[in-house]
């Protein structure tokens, strides 16, 4: 972090909206664009009073064009400006799918590094609301194959903060997935501009006998996991990863290489997503340190069911973490 | 151009039960009984209507987010449960979806309801197969989307007007322009303000109506009916129109726009007006509102009474022919 | 297998045709959809001579429009027919990313079971040609984690033939994978009708000491690496996926818990994509059984550039499994 | 309308370069020293020294397969090289995108070249960002995007299109209709076999040209390029063309068409007339032709010579500030 200063109590919401309001202060290239983002302050407020101060031209209201939101930002970053497009849904990346990893993603490399593309995706990912198939999603497995991208994924108010103002810093196209669990979880955050470093996993809880890695809003269930495990003796490690891709390998094999045992555990299904990737890096890399195969604690294979209590069984939760470690213990 | 009279009150009791079913259900969801997002359809009743008025069973609807009211009526008039529609929306074992689906997701084929796709617009490139599917096998069906203003913006309206041009497939594209994109209104968003005139460019019958003027919508739809089921390709009707509901919660429209539209312009009392002109009692109508709103209490009830679905479900329908493992 | 007859040598491309020809002869709701697969028959030729027999009606060229191409094959399906699309390079399936991954993936499910949608989405994929970044990708990875969808890989002719057919046959939505440099390739292909039944790997080559498991056109090269070996008297397994998802874990893991090495080989980059899934499932289900970590061989994490020497650098072959194997054998 | 005798000359002389350009890399792709695909914009070569006579090389334009030589034309125009073009075809370290890119992302921002994009037509909302920042800061560019009719078929056509009249955006749509994408005619394709009839739903001018006739076509960017320039928002120009190319190497059209345009309205033979029409002799121009072809040939020679990129360049640059680790 730099020059954080003094400390008080925000909303995630409140922490990314305080990100876009410093930003666009010191960096007029900076400008955000997307659906009833203006006047309305996006669909979870995340933009709410910006419209005010930075009027129409800075804080875009577009149609409903996802394609051409992030081709925008594209677009307008090769010509050096800092656009934060809002993707209302992180289900609806497939429709700007093309745009995101055969354009942005490669931009840098296939032009010989002639272009940059220093744009943000923000995005509303994860479930547990009631949302249906198409607005619960966690996407980022969608997004683990795709060099040329980063996706980054806060669990904490100040984290969001931080590593949004980063994000646009950032010279590379970022994803950014904001956990619709976690907008209204409040949380320190440090007044003024700072950045939080991407590509940099958080330990937020030292333990020596299991890693649980993980990120968004399964931080806080693994941290709530933690406790009940502790009272049984059990000391566990939780590592927020705070960026997905590229992520902070070296962080989790130093702690799992100390533990031996590893829980990883993400909301998107098991089958091929980050889970996977995290599973098989820690597997090959701490080989000889496992006490225990690595164990994955996912949602279910399946799409995401709009009625409540079928939702709950196919998302992992506390409980399941708590399943997870216990299997690495036996 | 003048509808019968019995039409004309069949069609005002089917905007009466849309209405119902859409303040019945938007209490419910105020009282925390119905989960996820709710986009209700007040205000468009006329357009509901008069769509559910000439799809048949065996044509194919793609409803919008608005459309619980389209799909209830298509349930009654198909011979299945528009309580099931309620059902769906509660996340009930019993709605047409078992309650995976939810508003966004509500289907019945046995009644021609293809179901939502809540990615907004995704389901105009989705009718085209199944015109083409018809069209192939010379069955004289009618596929259609109904899609808001605002959708219009998605790059597959191009791909879709275009695509039932060249193949002259049997699609009604449906637009129901109300003025708005959640906040955004469609002068904002489009080229034009009049859906159409982005839609005549590709050479197939475009029509602007009156979306709250029942006579008007329920002619102009039974036209472009007409115009598909002999075999002439598509058809592109907007619907001018306004919702009532504003950001989920808050209004953040004109007063004197509000007014307009709630007050002078209120399909239901267009309908009643035109009913009394042609001497309906307004105690007849009354009747009518009473019946449907019992109706729509006894689904809201019937929807609560039933059970959630089965844990079992919930891995259920993956894949055909492979199981996946529950945890 | 079903119904096999006599065995003759045809090409990839030539046993695909054959297995369009055959469904289509055998049932009227097959059809075929795409960009200049009429007349031309397609830009690799698969879909040859089929406009002639079938007729314009079955055999559609489309517009440019890949999100409708595959949108039409979700409407049709729903509806009882099968359609067959081709998107001419996979690496354009950025263009329907959305259709396939929310529409035609989670309709079964999010419909409880109401719709069906039996399409098959072939497309050319993979690198070694001088392609470039938009035409050479292994695209897999973007759907490792999608839940609802078949991707199914052929290595062979005969395969090619027999699960395209399957796939068609099929009534889940799959995404055939047909990579460019095995089009050329001859192998014996029966006559007549069958289908090879997808979800079932097949094991190329028996061995004691290492099992690599891949897919496509490394599928060849694994085996002129096991070639290699053999004359050093280590004997590898070679295993070839066949469908990539879901995949056939029972027979990996019987091999690798046989062998107690195991090699991963993917054109794809190596994080979050096919490699890892497969890393991590193996690490878990051999814990124990293996006696060094899993190897992935893959490509590199770039996108793919167009100039030769470069491209070589960055996708992977025979020698780098065999460098694969020689490290697992340490 | 007349154009001045030098200015067409010069006309003349960047179409020669332009079909010289194209022979002389068919010749070598034949011959296997060029890899990967390649798409041949003989036929065309009056569209492409229309645009770049008044693309400015702080302007942007974004090419499509087709445009080596309108590449090579704003590398001699703006400073640039020429050679680096074709080295870039080559996959040599030279090329403007050191090789990495090919024919399908050959760029060059110092000489306004933004780069294709393989995947047709992605770039039509990618020019919209561009043009959105200049806007913004006030800077009186135009960002244009070269099109082929096929192209069109894609959504993002309908989604630029309505973006860039609703913000009343810089960009000049430039769209080759030649007739074909691929192996399917215009007419199988679209619902107007007219592109500026799909064009025109959106308000803003658009005009269908003789793009084989430099006079016409280089008057016609002109009038585009000044509205744009002037702030009043984008313009749509269609150029009816032809592309000698068949589809790779066969030829599939009707023998009366491959005459028409081969013979009576080749670009450069109407370019011939004209200029002797004007006193300009066939010796002339047949020394401008040498000439511009023994360029091209030393380019040849130049990509030939160099070398290809270093081993480094294959995990190089793809992110910004992190290495990605060889093998
Ligand atoms: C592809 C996509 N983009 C955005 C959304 C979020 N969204 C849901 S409804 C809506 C507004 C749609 O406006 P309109 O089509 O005019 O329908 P209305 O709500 O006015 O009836 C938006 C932006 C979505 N569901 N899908
Ligand atoms: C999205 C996408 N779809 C398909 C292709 C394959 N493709 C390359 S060129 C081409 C034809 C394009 O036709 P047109 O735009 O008319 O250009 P022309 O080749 O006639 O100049 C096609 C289909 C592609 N590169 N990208
Ligand atoms: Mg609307
Ligand atoms: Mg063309």
């Amino acid at each position: 972090m730099t020059t954080a200063e003094a400390v008080r109590v925000r909303t995630y919401v409140q922490a990314l909206n305080e990100a876009l309001d410093l930003a666009m202060t010191r960096d007029p290239s900076v400008f955000l664009l997307g659906e009833d983002i203006g006047r309305m302050g996006g669909d979870f407020g995340v933009t709410r009073g910006l419209f005010d101060k930075f009027g129409a031209e800075r804080v875009r209201d577009t149609p409903l064009s996802e394609a051409a939101i992030v081709g925008i930002c594209v677009g307008a970053a090769m010509v050096g400006m800092r656009p934060v497009a809002e993707i209302m849904f992180a289900d609806f990346l497939g429709e700007c799918y093309d745009q995101l990893v055969n354009n942005a993603a490669k931009m840098h490399y296939m032009f010989d590094g002639q272009f940059k593309a220093p744009l943000v995706v923000r995005t509303a990912a994860g479930g547990g609301f009631g949302g249906g198939p198409h607005h619960s999603q966690s996407v980022e497995g969608w997004f683990m194959n795709v060099p040329g991208l980063v996706v980054v994924a806060p669990a904490t108010p100040a984290d969001a903060k931080g590593l949004l103002a980063a994000s646009i810093e950032n010279d590379n196209p970022v994803l950014f997935l904001e956990h619709k669990g976690l907008y209204r979880v409040k949380g320190d955050v440090p007044e003024g501009y700072y950045t939080t470093p991407l590509c940099r996993a958080a330990v937020r809880r030292e333990g020596r006998d299991v890693t649980i890695v993980t990120a968004m809003k399964l931080v806080h269930d693994a941290l709530a996991a933690a406790e009940v495990l502790a009272q049984e003796g059990i000391e566990a490690e939780v590592i927020d990863l705070r960026t997905v891709r590229p992520y902070d390998a070296e962080t989790l094999v130093a702690s799992v290489r100390k533990t031996g045992r590893a829980v990883v555990a993400t909301e998107a299904p098991k089958m091929g997503g980050l889970a996977a990737e995290l599973s098989a890096t820690l597997s090959e890399e701490c080989f000889g340190y496992l006490k225990a195969p690595v164990v994955r604690v996912s949602g279910l294979d399946t799409p995401i069911p709009f009625s409540v209590p079928l939702e709950k069984l196919i998302l992992p939760g506390k409980d399941d973490i708590l399943a997870g470690v216990r299997q690495t213990m036996q | 151009m003048s509808i019968d009279i019995e039409v004309l009150m069949e069609l005002y009791r089917d905007m009466s039960l849309v209405r119902a079913f859409e303040l019945g259900l938007e209490r419910e969801f105020k009282r925390g009984a119905v989960p996820g997002m709710l986009h209700i359809g007040v205000g468009q009743e006329a357009t509901q209507a008069a769509l559910a008025a000439h799809l048949r069973a065996d044509d194919a609807f793609f409803p919008d987010h608005r459309c619980h009211g389209l799909n209830a009526l298509a349930e009654e008039k198909h011979g299945g449960e528009g309580r099931r529609i309620m059902a769906e929306l509660f996340g009930r074992a019993t709605g047409v979806s078992g309650g995976k689906g939810g508003s966004l997701h509500s289907a019945n084929p046995a009644v021609g309801n293809f179901g939502d796709n809540a990615i907004e617009g995704s389901f105009m490139v989705t009718v085209l197969g199944v015109a083409l599917a018809w069209k192939m096998r010379g069955e004289p069906r009618v596929a259609c989307c109904v899609i808001g203003d605002g959708t219009v913006g998605r790059g597959e309206f191009h791909e879709s007007l275009n695509m039932a041009k060249i193949w002259q497939l049997p699609v009604l594209y449906a637009c129901v322009n109300n003025g708005y994109a959640i906040s955004t209104p469609v002068a904002a968003s489009h080229a034009s303000g009049d859906i159409v005139d982005m839609a005549r460019g590709y050479g197939f019958p475009c029509k602007q109506v009156d979306g709250n003027d029942i006579e008007v919508a329920y002619a102009a739809v039974q036209e472009a009916v007409a115009h598909i089921r002999a075999g002439n390709g598509p058809y592109f009707l907007e619907f001018k129109t306004w919702r009532w509901q504003g950001i989920f919660s808050g209004e953040f429209r004109p007063a004197e726009e509000v007014r307009y539209w709630k007050e002078d312009h209120d399909p239901l009392k267009l309908a009643r007006q035109a009913l009394s002109a042609r001497g309906v009692t307004g105690a007849d109508l009354d009747r009518v509102d009473a019946e449907v709103k019992a109706d729509v209490e006894s689904w809201i009830q019937f929807s609560k009474d039933s059970p959630m679905p089965e844990a079992a479900k919930a891995v259920a329908d993956v894949y055909v022919g492979w199981e996946v493992k529950p945890r």
